[in-house]
């Protein structure tokens, strides 16, 4: 399946990239399996951000929420506005 | 629209002026505004730069207001963020709500900030002497958001 | 002068931008206006006198900000009340404080307009369809103000 | 002594005057003492206002606090600001 992968702040800093579109293999079912998948694939920053935030379809999500075909997933440092 | 992203300074007189615009139900305006301090962590800050999630920080935003307004009677209410680059004493965010009590009003707009902090995607990066560095999420925020859980 | 009494109305934004003028020490600023309504207890309200205690009214707005600047951490704080005629939408009453960090301006704005509400001598006279009345008092402000009680 | 009286809202209404200087009689030492001798004087709307506050030289005061000689005392209903 393909998505769309989003990174924020420091996270993209440290990965040198705000975005990438990526073929996923068969068998990532959820956030965090995901974000195991893209460490894994030379993006270690995603392992070393403490507290690292996600969002799938711009809405706060689980590393136990599921990734489908197509959703837009954010990775992100913990938010600082206001 | 109760919500907006803008880089553009605000008005805060003219933001509440039109909030409760013709309504004269309203008895109570709170509001609140985020200054650009010269000093955070114990370093001085000379710039600062904010980044956010387009798309994602209006829907987070406009969900956070939804949610006060479920809790509390409040005829309006309004979310302003900055992004972009500011200076110390420029104005970031303001959250304003009417209602026809204080009570309400209050308690809404600290429960819209408390949940601000922690839920609409933007970060912070300030320029100190040191160099710039991006500014650390604070724990006492997750607690003042967690008072409003129920 | 960190409280006024007066007959003249004022503005939101030149308040707070004096309040805070020249210092970037100031992370937050929390506000508070109150305003004429047009509907009191179940009656239309088309005008409305507030009469005051000259020279006690000062004294007890300025015991209460000194009260919430022994309880919190605050740059200054504000108080303008209106006195005479208004009607309804009319600003009544300023509360603005600064300081650091917000939970420090929210709570010490709350407390000081619960404390102005019990103990600043004003009396609101509100015209209606059956005549003029003098407001009573809500026994949900002795409720609000003894929250702080310590 | 001599102790100058105010009042406010409704009850300078009822009362039809908003203050009063006058010589208080030997053996009335505190507020409450002084609002009951001026009811018995004429002045019986300071009985009829439901929970009628106090205030002595510009400070909020209670029925028990002393009244002294040049006094401000002053009677009116709760506030009602804000």
């Amino acid at each position: 399946m393909s998505v769309r992968i989003l990174y924020f702040a420091s996270l993209r800093e440290h990965l040198g990239m705000g975005s990438e579109e990526l073929e996923l293999p068969e068998g990532l079912g959820t956030v965090g399996e995901l974000r195991a998948w893209l460490t894994s694939q030379g993006r270690e920053a995603l392992a070393a951000v403490p507290n690292l935030r996600f969002a799938v379809n711009q809405e706060m999500a689980r590393a136990s929420d599921p990734v489908l075909d197509g959703d837009e997933v954010a990775f992100f440092p913990p938010v600082t506005g206001g | 629209m109760p919500v907006r992203v803008q880089q553009e300074d605000f008005d805060l007189s003219s933001e509440v002026a039109q909030l409760r615009a013709g309504d004269a139900r309203v008895g109570a305006v709170a509001a609140f505004v985020g200054l650009v301090r010269d000093m955070n962590e114990g370093a001085g800050v000379s710039e600062m730069a904010l980044e956010h999630y387009p798309g994602m920080t209006e829907k987070a935003l406009e969900a956070i207001v939804a949610e006060a307004r479920g809790r509390w009677d409040l005829f309006d209410a309004l979310v302003v963020h900055r992004v972009g680059t500011l200076q110390p004493q420029d104005q970031i965010v303001l959250v304003a709500v009417t209602s026809a009590h204080r009570g309400e009003a209050f308690a809404a707009c600290e429960f819209i900030m408390d949940y601000l902090k922690t839920r609409a995607p933007f970060w912070k990066r300030e320029v100190t002497p040191a160099g710039a560095r991006w500014v650390d999420a604070r724990e006492s925020d997750e607690g003042a958001a967690a008072r409003w859980a129920r």
